[in-house]
């Protein structure tokens, strides 16, 4: 019996040291980039792109010589669509293979199972996606549109342009959607919209026989006044919505919807010539008319060897966030985390919409929003932009809980969720 | 003294004897390797490594609950992740109320969540998990009251087989559905996460990391000796006799319904706790996990390692997920081909699992044996 | 008259300085003298009728019209745009229509300095005539822009101008636009066009496009109060919502009776509202149905429990989009056919892949379901991963050919096409499936086979063949129901995924090994679901549903159609 | 009041008939107009069945007679959809289940033998051995030697000794029919009900089992179905032929087999 035990413990030594061993012996010789998204499951379906979109900002990077004279070497994982696996994965990558940032994530839930895993290991998370906001992370950097860069200019859009009186908000059932509705219920409310000219509507996660929902909103819409549809449906579930729509008659001349998780990604599976016109407010289009964009879309087609593949909007966010990033290291001289956190602050780099953007305080970075209508070739035509760039808003200033927050991870103040009213920063002390 | 007996039936099995023996020592093995060998020492194990060897013990458990009832019942529960999903959040919440004021919003009674989606106050059923023993009496009572109910409704009408199935796996689906909605107030889709500490303790502290693992295997241990005895004792083999002749047992005066009510409350128990075990070390419990494929992987492991063997699903849990650590970090495309494939390759050449080909190549040898001393035997008459 | 017009409730955001407003006054005019006199409105009508075919046949504004269209050309923004369409708008010739028409698909092209063409298919045409220029000069060229308030300017001045067109139903189009929008600058057009109009229906519709308008802008409470009256007796959701609109500004005795008819109106629309649901319940169970069908027989029939079913569906559904991929390649002219190329074609993909599986893993499993169970489950992981290497893993465009895209109403119920067509599709497949099994010898085979192997094949039946060839049936028509299912949902490598659930439910809902069962039970299940959604919601509905056959297996654990007696409990 | 009085007999089946009830009491099993139908098949018909305590009974009849139905309900399985089934006098077996009514006394071996093929000959017959019935007390249960001798016993009334240790997949067929029958012994029931014992057995195998079932007829009363008329005759008792769910002729064997509706409807063919 002993000695079974002792073979297997020698047996398990050995898979440990093959696995130590395994860490490449020449690991300084280049800077290591973490790529935190899942291949396979549910969400590979949006986020293969932004790890080919990865691969090909780090190529690029490493053509020109690469970051602080090395080399830059990506570190692919695949998280698998399975949220505890992100934070394992996280923790692989930043403590076997070291990795001096990691560019990841979609899902808020997944960012969420991570989070604890950066502040535990002190690294950085470049977060490319729009998402609800209400949060502030020292070690993170949310590239994507907080919701006051893309729900709130679009919903002013509509009732400014189009001169909408009616709302019906439609989402998935998770946290983007919920916390967007709420700050747009109080939003409109605000604005003098009645109680009764607001509809909300949740749906589960791939939810795929519209009939009755878009027949309800056509019975919400004949009520005499202008009504849109602001729709924060997720990714899968927006194909059948809009075959329904379409094939329901609902044309955007009439009802228009406007989107905040379709993109070019998501039109490419749809036949568009029955939703011209319809609508989706990001930070990018890929018709955007600048020079950087006609490159980056080059580079793009080159690189993934298509010639029909889109560009998107969290691409945009990570070819901003990356290259904020490379600033912030060179301007720093090291990827030390700590030194990195301290010199992004403030960076400035193009976006490719022909202007720039900024990294804020609040980690959260500058963008200017676009209204774009859907296009027959499955593009968008921008409608309207902002005059400025907007300042992402961590804590939105229409929700009662959240409205004295501010952020500023800048000394003194180092902290994500001070408390005007209070003067205290709330909730875990702030790292040092 | 009757639970002595009880105990020792259990520890009779040889295979049984091993896993315990084995698994004490990894008990005592990790927290040395990484505590005591210096970092750079080829036998020293990185912190990263604790929590991950922690979720393999979790699953392990979480297998053997699920061996209980398949391998010794016939009952395929295709919902078995839900028991470990209620058990993982019973855990979470108890973890959500010890955040206090440390949230983002500061609230002291609120966890964020509820503050973002305006809830003022409380709900009921989070009453009374600030408390650890209540949570941990709730780790184990919640999913065994479902279990008691789904079973008591389903063996009384003698759902069985395949129909049974497939509707354990409507169960598991109706709960994702359930969990996924925000108003059902656990999280919705984001699940609880960003817990700080547990009983006093800092989750993310390497200490209380392998505080954890230790728990977790000694769990695991407890559990397997448990379950050797209850599947050695005269019970047992009244499971074993409700498997292979429902009707038979029932003419000979058993309650095949009682029979295997019990076994599939003691395995969702088990899996409860299995799923307490597995969210501080993960940090992270959502509805995700109540997905039905998730418990269908649980078969896998089972079957890989070996149905109706006990230490077989331990073997095959932990060795599918570290495959699977391994595949999604090297060659992450493969990963479905390779799961996929070994399904097929074990249903098909190894029906028995690892454990079931050891013993099959242990009988040919010995009948070999038997035959060679009997044909000397013969001989030297 | 005027004075009524700068108080329209609803000024439609426009600029009240624009040219539009100019127009308003003429008809305006016209309109006083509708209503002093009846007489003056025929000869009115029938002037502007003169002067309209003059106009016509003579092209003598042409050049003004051709003038006004130049303007595109150097417009800077929206706005500068809709001031050039208003001044189309004014003139109401029918000469503006293609080129309105253009600019709404976004086919006008512009050049600084008055340079305007069409372009369509690769070809440059004249805005006016539709004949392709001769040398046009396309260096340069921008795409007019446009939005949804332009377009809804532009169907608005092309109501006016189409009201008289040759083609009923774009009459009838403009007249309904009318009707939605009350746009009293139509009023003119739309009373020429009334005393020209010799098809009733449309005569119809055109007197309730001018009850709208009246509604709006009239000053006559009796006009007014007929106007209602001609309204609710329209009874669908535009007439609710011009009533709705009206009611939200008026007063005393109108008022009430503005409220009158939206009641009226609301009862009406409840209850083809119950139509509506069934008919959605209906369609939801064809999906379920058609998800189901295949896992009927090689579930149902066999016992085998095929996991990798969802992925048979899958695989119909990417062949439909290969086909379509070929067909745009090489044939485009097809494409309206291309679901009828793809049902054969995923049949066979569906049916082999169905067949390699049988023969290769299933075969060696007979008598273990469970084991079946896992096995098939690996084959669905390696189905998926090996599309999403293949195709990606993004969705993919499968289109919908003409005759499965729109709706058409029945009543005040909505149907649209490519339901309607699925319904009928699931029915079809139903009988013919029936047919198979109790018909023909291959069926006969079939169900010897399933009720006694040993006898079945004592009796000189290759069983083994029957067994192959019954999964590839089953195999092939869970790749016919991805073809449908095409039309309607995702293409992606999650497709199956999100079926596979559902269609055990209802193949043991409906009784294991009767067809029957799965038909009722997937419409039962569709129209609860429907049933169910108003009141609680899609998810939870889903919950419920899902309880309900949880509770449900309890009270007949066989299923709503079990067979019952000793045979079965063998 | 009256009506009460006046319509209880005619209505109730005859329990508070103080002759009946006496009747029932004399049988240990008392069938009286039975029915059941499976989708409109009738497969028993107004069945009347008295078995007398002590007494050995074979039913014979053709296929879709209605034995294995009637077995059916007499252990629970099937409820009957009218009529009276009685056990021990005044038991009413149609409101018991089959654990139940195995409690009572009554054991069943079906017609293909039905043993726990992956536990011990030995784990057979103790599974089967008279006393608790309840799952929790089982797992502390020790092994004595006052039930292994039991075991024992039983094992060397089945003839199955030597095998003690093997598995029940690994025996005979024969061997397997006899276990079944050793798990009927050890439940020490009153009434045994036998289906087909001897289908499937060797000329040797048919005459030990019956040997073996008159053995146990001696201290209990046994049931038993079964085609072959020369086992049937060999066990030497009443018989009673079923047709189309009701009884068609019963007495000995000599009398019913020349009974001609039974010669046209069985023997015959």
């Amino acid at each position: 019996m002993f000695t079974k035990a002792k073979s297997s413990m020698a047996a398990f030594a050995t898979l440990l040291a093959v696995s130590s061993a395994s860490v490449p012996a020449n690991a300084e010789d280049t800077i290591k980039v973490g790529i935190l998204h899942s291949l396979s499951g549910t969400m590979a379906i949006s986020e293969t792109t932004l790890k080919d979109a990865m691969l090909m900002l780090i190529d690029e990077q490493n053509k020109k010589g690469g970051l602080l004279g090395k080399q830059l070497e990506a570190v692919v994982v695949d998280p698998a669509s399975d949220w505890p696996l992100f934070a394992e994965k996280a923790r692989e990558l930043i403590s076997a293979d070291q990795v001096s940032a990691v560019f990841g994530c979609w899902t808020s839930v997944s960012r969420k199972s991570v989070l604890p895993v950066f502040k535990e290991l002190n690294s950085l998370l470049f977060y490319p996606v729009q998402y609800e906001g209400e949060e502030s992370e020292r070690n993170v950097f949310y590239t994507g549109a907080a919701p006051n860069q893309q729900a709130i200019p679009a919903v002013d859009y509509l009732m400014n342009e189009e001169g909408v009186e009616r709302w019906v908000l439609a989402g998935t059932d998770y946290v983007y959607p919920r916390t967007t509705n709420k700050i747009l219920e109080a939003y409109l409310k605000a604005k003098g919209v009645a109680e009764e000219d607001i509809m909300i509507n949740y749906t589960p996660f791939g939810h795929s026989d519209w009939q009755t929902i878009v027949s309800d909103i056509k019975a919400f819409g004949s009520a005499g006044k202008k009504t849109a549809v602001v729709s924060t449906i997720n990714g899968d579930a927006n194909v059948p919505f809009y075959k329904e729509l379409g094939n329901q008659g609902i044309k955007a001349e009439d009802i228009p919807v406007v989107a905040f998780s379709v993109g070019e990604e998501e039109l490419a599976g749809l036949d568009t010539g029955p939703l011209v016109g319809h609508l989706a407010a990001w930070n990018y289009f890929q018709s955007a008319d600048t020079e950087a964009n006609a490159e980056f879309i080059k580079t793009w087609k080159a690189y993934i060897g298509d010639e029909k593949r889109v560009t998107n909007d969290p691409m945009e966010a990570h070819y901003i966030g990356f290259n904020m990033w490379v600033k912030a290291v060179e301007k720093a001289g090291t990827t030390d985390p700590d030194a990195v956190i301290d010199a992004i602050v403030g960076v400035s780099v193009p976006n490719l919409t022909g202007g720039y953007s900024a990294m804020m305080p609040n980690h959260h970075i500058t963008k200017p929003v676009l209204i774009g209508e859907i296009q027959a070739d499955g593009q968008f035509e921008t409608v309207w932009e902002t005059s400025g760039l907007v300042v992402g808003d961590a804590w939105s200033d229409y929700l009662p809980d959240s409205k004295d927050l501010i952020s500023d991870w800048r000394k003194p103040m180092n902290c994500g969720n001070f408390n005007t009213a209070s003067g205290k920063c709330l909730g875990s002390t702030p790292a040092n | 003294m009757i639970f002595g007996h009880f105990l020792k039936q259990g520890l009779a099995s040889r295979y049984v004897q091993v896993a315990v023996l084995i698994l004490l020592a990894v008990a005592v093995m990790v927290p040395v390797l990484n505590l005591a060998v210096p970092p750079g020492n080829p036998f020293h194990l990185p912190d990263h490594w604790v929590p991950l060897l922690g979720k393999y013990l979790c699953y392990a458990m979480l297998a053997l609950a699920l061996d209980l009832v398949w391998g010794f019942c016939g009952i395929l529960s295709l919902g078995h992740a839900a028991f470990f999903a209620l058990g993982g959040y019973a855990m979470g919440m108890y973890l959500m109320r010890q955040i206090g004021s440390r949230g983002v919003y500061g609230n002291p009674v609120l966890p964020d969540f509820m503050v973002f989606l305006n809830y003022k106050e409380l709900p009921w059923f989070w009453y009374g998990f600030d408390n650890f023993w209540f949570a941990a009496l709730m780790v184990v009572a919640v999913p065994s009251l479902l279990a008691f109910v789904f079973g008591w409704l389903a063996f009384r009408s003698r759902v069985a087989g395949v129909y049974l199935s497939i509707i354990t796996q409507a169960m598991t689906y109706a709960l994702l559905l359930a969990f996924f909605r925000n108003d059902m107030g656990f999280g919705g889709n984001n699940g609880l996460t960003d817990f700080k500490e547990i009983i006093g303790f800092d989750v993310s502290a390497g200490s209380t990391r392998l505080g954890l693992f230790v728990a977790t295997a000694l769990f695991l241990i407890a559990s397997l000796v448990i379950i050797s005895s209850v599947v050695a004792s005269k019970y047992g083999k009244i499971l074993v006799a409700v498997r292979d002749a429902e009707p038979r047992t029932r003419f000979i005066g058993y309650r095949p319904e009682n029979v295997k009510l019990f076994a599939f409350v003691l395995s969702a128990a088990i899996a409860g706790i299995a799923g307490a075990l597995y969210v501080p070390q993960v940090g992270i419990i959502n509805p995700g996990e109540f997905a039905p494929a998730n418990s269908i992987e649980v078969v896998v492991w089972t079957a890989v390692g070996g149905r109706g063997t006990l230490v077989g699903p331990i073997l095959g849990a932990i060795l599918v997920n570290a495959g699977k650590s391994w595949f999604t970090g090297v060659l992450p495309e493969f990963w479905l081909f390779a799961l996929g494939g070994l399904f097929i390759f074990v249903t098909l050449f190894l029906p028995k699992g690892i454990l079931g080909l050891i013993g099959q190549v242990k009988a040919s040898a010995r009948a070999r044996r038997e035959k060679r001393a009997a044909e000397q035997q013969v001989l030297a008459e | 008259m005027t004075h009524e017009i700068v108080h329209r409730p609803y000024p439609r955001g426009r600029n009240r300085n624009s040219p539009r407003t100019r127009a308003v006054a003429i008809e305006g005019r016209c309109g006083e003298g509708r209503r002093v006199q009846a007489l003056m409105a025929a000869f009115c009508a029938f002037l502007v009728f003169l002067f309209l075919m003059f106009a016509n046949a003579a092209h003598a504004d042409e050049a003004s019209v051709r003038a006004i269209i130049s303007k595109f050309a150097d417009a800077e923004g929206f706005s500068q745009v809709e001031k050039v369409i208003d001044e189309l708008a004014a003139t109401g010739d029918p000469l503006a229509v293609r080129t309105l028409n253009a600019l709404n698909d976004g086919k006008l092209q512009v050049k600084r300095g008055g340079t305007v063409y069409i372009e369509e298919n690769g070809k440059f045409l004249d805005p006016i005539t539709g004949e392709p220029v001769d040398g046009a000069d396309t260096s340069g060229l921008d795409k007019v822009k446009i939005k949804n308030s332009l377009r809804r300017t532009i169907s608005a001045a092309l109501s006016g101008m189409t009201l008289m067109a040759k083609d009923p139903a774009i009459r009838s189009q403009a007249a309904s636009t009318i009707f939605d929008s009350s746009d009293a600058s139509q009023l003119e057009a739309l009373e020429k066009a009334l005393a020209a109009e010799t098809v009733p229906s449309i005569r119809e519709q055109m007197e309730e496009a001018k009850a709208s308008i009246q509604l709006f802008n009239s000053n006559d409470p009796a006009e007014v109060s007929t106007a209602l009256g001609t309204i609710k007796a329209r009874g669908n959701r535009a007439a609710l919502a011009l009533l709705s609109k009206y009611a939200a500004s008026a007063d005393g005795e109108l008022k009430e009776q503005a409220d009158a008819a939206i009641s009226s109106v609301e009862e009406t629309l409840s209850m083809w509202e119950a139509g509506q649901n069934v008919w959605y319940g209906i369609s939801l169970g064809s999906v379920l149905f058609l998800a189901a069908i295949g896992l009927a027989i090689t579930f149902g029939v066999m016992g085998v429990i095929n996991m990798a079913h969802g992925e048979m569906v899958m695989l119909g559904a990417y062949t439909t989009f290969v086909v379509q991929e070929l067909i745009r390649t090489s044939a485009p002219g097809l494409f309206e056919y291309s679901l009828l190329i793809a049902l054969p074609m995923a049949f066979l993909v569906a049916g082999g892949v169905g067949l390699l599986m049988e023969r290769s893993i299933i075969r060696f499993l007979y008598g273990r379901p469970l084991e079946t169970l896992l096995a098939t489950w690996g084959v669905s992981l390696i189905l998926q991963q090996a599309v999403r290497t293949i195709f990606g893993p993004t969705n993919r465009e499968v289109g919908n050919p003409d005759w499965m895209s729109g709706a058409f109403t029945l009543g005040e119920m909505s149907l649209t096409w490519n339901r309607v067509w699925i319904v009928c599709f699931s029915l079809a497949m139903f009988v013919a499936l029936q047919f198979v099994l109790k018909k023909t010898y291959f069926g006969l085979q079939m169900r010897a086979v399933t009720q006694n192997r040993r006898m079945a094949s004592s009796m000189a039946i290759r069983t083994p063949w029957v067994d192959a060839m019954t999964f590839a049936l089953g195999s092939g028509i869970a790749g016919l129901a991805g073809v449908a299912l095409s039309q309607i949902d995702n293409v992606s490598p999650n497709l199956g995924q999100s079926y596979i659930i559902d269609s055990f439910m209802v193949v043991v809902f409906g009784g294991v090994g009767n067809l029957w069962g799965t038909l009722i039970g997937a419409f039962t299940l569709g129209i609860a679901n429907k049933f169910l959604e108003p009141y609680a919601g899609a998810v939870l509905g889903k919950i419920l549903v899902l309880v309900f056959i949880i509770l449900f297996i309890q009270r007949r654990p066989r299923g709503l159609f079990a067979q019952k007696g000793r045979a079965v409990e063998a | 009041m009256n009506d009460v009085m006046e319509k209880t007999p005619a209505t109730a089946a005859g329990s508070q008939h103080p002759a009946q009830r006496e009747h029932k009491a004399k049988f240990l099993l008392y069938l009286s107009g039975v029915s059941v139908a499976f989708d409109g098949f009738k497969a028993i018909n107004n069945l009347s069945l008295f078995l007398e305590p002590g007494e050995m009974r074979a039913i014979i009849g053709p296929n879709g007679a209605g034995k294995t139905t009637m077995m059916d309900i007499i252990t629970g399985k099937t409820r009957p959809d009218e009529g009276e089934v009685f056990f021990d006098g005044d038991i009413d077996l149609t409101k018991h289940d089959e654990a139940d009514i195995a409690n009572m006394g009554i054991g069943r071996k079906f017609q293909k033998p039905t043993v726990f093929e992956t536990l011990s000959v030995e784990d057979n017959i103790l599974l089967a051995l008279a006393g608790q019935r309840r799952a929790l007390p089982a797992l502390f249960y020790r092994s004595n030697a006052a039930d292994m001798a039991k075991i024992g016993e039983i094992l060397d009334t089945v003839r199955l000794s030597d095998r003690r240790q093997d598995l029940a997949a690994n025996l005979s067929h024969g061997q397997k029919q006899w276990l079944e029958i050793g798990m009927l012994l050890a439940q020490k029931p009153k009434l045994l009900l036998v289906d087909e014992p001897v289908a499937g057995m060797t000329d040797s195998e048919t005459e030990e089992t019956a040997k073996l079932l008159r053995e146990i007829a001696r201290e209990q009363s046994v049931v038993v179905v079964e085609h072959d008329m020369h086992f049937v005759r060999e066990l030497g008792v009443k018989v009673t032929c079923l047709h189309e769910g009701s009884v068609l002729a019963e007495g000995s064997l000599d009398h019913v087999s020349s009974n001609q509706k039974v010669i046209d409807v069985y023997l015959g063919r």
